[in-house]
């Protein structure tokens, strides 16, 4: 198991571009979710303030 | 002013202008046609400036058209350029050029000439006289709304499309002004004007729109 | 014909649009997932060892799958401007704009990854061969892109301008490239240049493969869910987005 | 078509004479960049007259970049711009006006002066010969792609750096061929094949970039 | 005296929030500029490591006083500058705070991304950290300088080009000793004294520079 | 609204203004106290801006001088700025902060608080109910200057100097400010304004100073 982490002297190197490369495939679908919870939330409280004035 | 064979018209068809969130009108149409003074009215915000910058062609509308002489003014582009001119908030002059020169470089792009002579009577007139050289920059407010109402004067536009052109003017300045603008009706044009100030816009050709309604 | 012009553009609406990209996004996200994990288990347990590089070489497997994507949505993100312009549909402009941060993404990940691979093999973070520096200038061209979005407050003349940078862009790219290649050949010196090693072997082909469609498929998914961010941001006062209730979510 | 393109020119140059201090400051901004160098990097000659002529060019490239960003700025703040547009005159042939009125105030003085701040890293005769021709050719396409992103940052409050931003990978190009032929020539292998790359850098600029900045324009405008 | 600093600093933080696009835009020239000189001068790993101290420290000069260009042009144009001006509290306060914020925004992404850029020019870790402390040091001071400049410029139309040839003589020792540190700390010599030159200048600038900038900018709201 | 032992007093003599090549004016001499409304005339490049700045201390006069309660405004400074309120051509508001935060910003900058609560009521008063937390960059002409025109409202200085304060302002807006102006004058404060409109700025205890002549 060690061995693999090690990939023969270059752990750092390839652990460092697969870490990278999956943290940002990770992030950016969160991030995005933020995005869009954002703006539902905000669509959502249009809409009641259009209530509350209409009543 | 005018000349040509048919009189010349302008229709607003079904216009939508969304600013921001709000949409500031929808299915608005009316039509303006020559010898019309149009009164546009509304309190801030109502959108006034939105519709004068869509009727020249400066603004997408989001839906609608403008049609000048039954066409579309965005296919016409260059020939509807033509017949108008547009005075906005802004005056459009630079300030480093004299009076005559910006006169004379707005004619040249609008396509005719006008030679010196005729540039400082028309300054003269406005009541500009001992300012004509001197470079705008160094003018008075009031003055530099002089320098950009002079291409009244001067222009054979057929549709003028003014906003607020009475800001910054003395009393003198807004008789002018209104007498000009009564002229150009006569004459068979179209004048399209905002103004907050009850001026004496009111003829027997007038006709007036109110936008928008104070909300809240 | 005529028919299918009037449903082409009935999908550019962003009405119609919405509930289809959610589709398109699950769906691509389901091959995403999929085609990266055998991607990743051929990468690390598949693939032989490389007789020069050693382990190393298994980078091979993200850089490559990266650097390509980063370059293909570019022209992607184009194509859409085009079509934007020349019709006038919003959604095409919300496609491009939907998709320029996963290519500035992979476009940082092509570089990242690229130094990783050149500390091991050159001794050095970087160099300035013809290719990393164009894909260094890519990266750039994302970012231009991107900041002038974000400087234009109203979403439509940022759809035009934006629209307008990305062909000019797309014009300048060929240019950009090969006076990059250029530039470096003609220089007399330059150290190391960047050579795919001999002949690949074919397992190590068919992963690269594999991972390149699973790339392919997650910006699919990505860019389809954030063009339905977009789309609600940019029409959150259209009637159609208040009836779809999202009160809850 | 050509009254109209003879007038914006008139016009802009007028203006340029009336506030003379313009012309010079980009000059000057160039000499400075140029002379700063030596200062951040040390006084060996040896490696000066090596990276001179990327220097000269870089320092060129960002004073016709930064000169740039006031080509439409005033006329969009003052309301001529929105005029401009609304003239029967076809938007593009303006912008080829202003474009070239622009060129000759802050382009051509880079190109005389060049010769003098090659000398400061001994650079020798056909050198600087080719150094100016790079320059002649390369300043106006600078000018005209510059053109697009100015019109493009129109009005936009970050504009100097965002300019800069959209701008400078889209000169690489020129600045490639620019200093290249110059240090082709410096090493004896002659600056030709740059040239001429320069020179149809310079024509595909002049068909498209008129048309392009003719259409931010009018976005900037809306 | 620190509320209305605090409130300053608040006003203008919250602004360049707003428009976060501006912060990265900054960071982004200065990426630009320093990767387009290799462009220039060719690839050479040798000849780039020896100019590059000089070079860091050129573009983190230039990208400095670009934005500072805006540092008060904004708040000019739209009259709050003048509503400044006629408040009871000191100008130089406001000036002050006004720069904090500027830096903030502006010059400290400058000093973290700098080691990246020395990566690409192969610098070493040791003198990395240099780089990093010696443009802690100096671009606060490259601010306030530039602040100076800014003000006189207010309002003239060639601000930008304009305010590069005030400021940039000025900038010269900051340059010098900022460069000087990172290439003394290359060639084994330790930057030591240059760093605490670099020091000497900002305590002087922050002591002189406020008063300076606010007598400018009276002078230019008359 | 204006505590104090003593009445303001803002005292003028012969003051001189240059611009340019021309002396504006010369030997101006005049004096306003507290309970007064001083109504600045003059056509167009008259000379009204140029004093306006000079009182508010922004431009400094070819000679004369400029008293508040009987000390020269140079050698005040900050004590004079304490009890003036100045609103130019200029609206100085920020586009990209809120109204809310425009009104408190300049309230702490004035050197006193102004909680969120207050600033509410105050733009709703004004007119701009709904759009308070708005980028002021989005508002139209009028409603920029409504938002400029609420510090009115906040504002605990004694003297206003108002250059053309009804400018894009509506009908509404327009009555609104007048009768601001009034109370203020009422509560003993010193108003200066300048105005070509025609407006009801003529009240018991208002003066009229007119400068310039028309040239030419
Ligand atoms: C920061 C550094 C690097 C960057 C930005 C970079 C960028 C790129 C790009 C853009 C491509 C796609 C090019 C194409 O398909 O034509 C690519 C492919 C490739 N790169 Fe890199 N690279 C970097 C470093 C490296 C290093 C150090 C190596 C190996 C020693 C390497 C090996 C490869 C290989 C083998 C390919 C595939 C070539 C092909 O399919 O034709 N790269 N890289
Ligand atoms: N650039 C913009 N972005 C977003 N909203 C805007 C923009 N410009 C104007 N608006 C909004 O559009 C509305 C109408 O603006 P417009 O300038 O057309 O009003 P107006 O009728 O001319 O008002 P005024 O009498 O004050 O000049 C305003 O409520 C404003 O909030
Ligand atoms: N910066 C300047 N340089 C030179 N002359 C100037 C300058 N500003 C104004 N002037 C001159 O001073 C005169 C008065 O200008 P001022 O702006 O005070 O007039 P005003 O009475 O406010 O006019 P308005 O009613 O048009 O606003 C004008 O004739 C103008 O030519
Ligand atoms: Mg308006
Ligand atoms: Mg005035």
């Amino acid at each position: 198991m060690a061995e693999f982490f090690h990939m023969g002297g270059y752990g750092l190197y390839v652990w460092g571009s697969f870490g990278i490369t999956a943290l940002c495939m990770i992030a950016e679908p969160l991030l995005l979710r933020g995005r869009s919870q954002s703006i539902r939330k905000r669509i959502a409280r249009m809409a009641r303030v259009e209530q509350e004035v209409q009543q | 002013m005018t000349p040509g064979s048919t009189s010349p018209s302008l229709q607003i068809d079904r216009l939508c202008c969304v600013r921001g969130d709000r949409t500031l009108f929808h299915d608005l149409s009316f039509a303006v046609s020559g010898g019309e003074l149009l009164h546009l009215k509304g309190h801030n915000g109502s959108g006034k400036t939105t519709l004068l910058r869509a009727l020249a062609g400066l603004l997408l509308p989001e839906s609608g058209e403008i049609r000048w002489q039954g066409e579309n003014i965005r296919a016409l582009r260059e020939e509807y350029a033509r017949h108008l001119l547009y005075l906005g908030h802004h005056n459009g002059i630079k300030g480093d050029l004299t009076a005559v020169e910006n006169l004379r470089i707005a004619a040249i792009l609008d396509g005719y000439a006008l030679d010196e002579e005729t540039a400082w009577r028309i300054l003269a007139e406005i009541g500009l006289r001992g300012h004509e050289d001197l470079p705008t920059k160094h003018l008075s407010q009031g003055q530099k709304r002089r320098v950009a109402l002079a291409r009244l004067l001067a222009n054979r536009a057929t549709v003028w499309v003014l906003d607020e052109p009475f800001t910054a003017l003395d009393v003198a300045a807004v008789q002018l002004l209104q007498d000009v603008i009564h002229r150009h009706v006569a004459d068979g044009g179209i004048a399209i004007v905002t103004t907050h100030q009850e001026v004496a816009m009111i003829g027997a050709n007038t006709r007036t729109i109110e936008l928008g309604r104070r909300d809240a | 014909m005529s028919s299918r012009l009037i449903n082409w553009f009935k999908f550019s609406s962003p009405a119609t649009f919405y509930p289809l990209a959610r589709k398109i996004s699950v769906a691509s996200a389901v091959i995403a997932v999929v085609l990266i994990a055998v991607g990743l288990y051929m990468s690390f347990f598949v693939a032989p060892t490389d007789y020069k590089q050693g382990e190393g070489y298994r980078i091979i497997f993200v850089h490559v799958p990266a650097s390509w994507m980063s370059m293909f949505i570019y022209l992607v993100m184009a194509a859409w401007a085009a079509m934007g312009l020349v019709f006038n549909t919003r959604l095409s402009a919300m496609m491009a704009q939907a998709l320029a941060p996963t290519g500035a993404m992979f476009a940082f990940i092509s570089l990242w990854t690229g130094s990783f691979w050149g500390k091991p093999m050159w001794g050095t973070w970087w160099v300035w061969d013809a290719r990393i520096t164009s894909e260094l200038i890519l990266l750039f061209l994302y970012l231009g892109y991107m900041a002038l979005r974000a400087a234009i407050d109203d979403p439509r003349r940022g759809d035009r301008a934006s629209a307008i940078l990305l062909l000019v862009g797309v014009v300048n790219i060929p240019i950009i490239y090969y006076s990059v290649q250029w530039w470096n050949t003609l220089h007399q010196g330059s150290t190391i240049k960047m050579n795919a090693e001999t002949t690949m072997d074919e397992t190590m082909l068919i992963t690269m493969l594999i991972m390149t469609l699973g790339f392919w498929a997650y910006s699919i998914a990505v860019a389809m869910a954030r063009v339905r961010t977009v789309i609600l941001e940019r029409e959150r006062t259209a009637s159609w987005v208040r009836e779809l209730g999202l009160a809850g979510s | 078509m050509l009254e109209p393109l003879y007038w914006i020119i008139r016009r802009d140059l007028t203006i340029a004479m009336r506030r003379r201090a313009d012309v010079f400051t980009t000059l000057i901004f160039f000499v400075i960049v140029v002379s700063l160098f030596p200062l951040g990097i040390g006084p060996e000659p040896e490696t000066l007259r090596q990276i001179a002529p990327g220097i000269v060019w870089v320092g060129a490239l960002l004073a016709s970049m930064l000169a740039l960003e006031q080509i439409f700025s005033a006329d969009h703040r003052d309301g001529t711009l929105e005029q401009m547009l609304l003239t029967p005159q076809p938007v593009s042939v303006l912008v080829v006006g202003k474009i070239l009125a622009h060129w000759l105030v802050s382009g051509v003085p880079l190109v005389i002066m060049a010769p003098v701040l090659g000398l400061q890293y001994n650079l020798s005769a056909d050198v600087l010969l080719v150094l100016m021709a790079s320059l002649l050719l390369g300043t106006p396409a600078l000018s005209l792609i510059g053109a697009i992103g100015a019109a493009l940052t129109l009005g936009l409050r970050s504009g100097g750096v965002l300019l800069a931003l959209l701008v400078l990978p889209l000169y690489i190009p020129v600045l490639i061929f620019g200093a290249g032929a110059v240090e082709a020539t410096a090493s004896g292998l002659g600056g030709q094949a740059h040239l001429s790359m320069l020179a149809a850098i310079l024509v595909a600029s002049l068909v498209l970039a008129p048309l392009a900045t003719a259409a931010a324009l009018r976005v900037a405008e809306d």
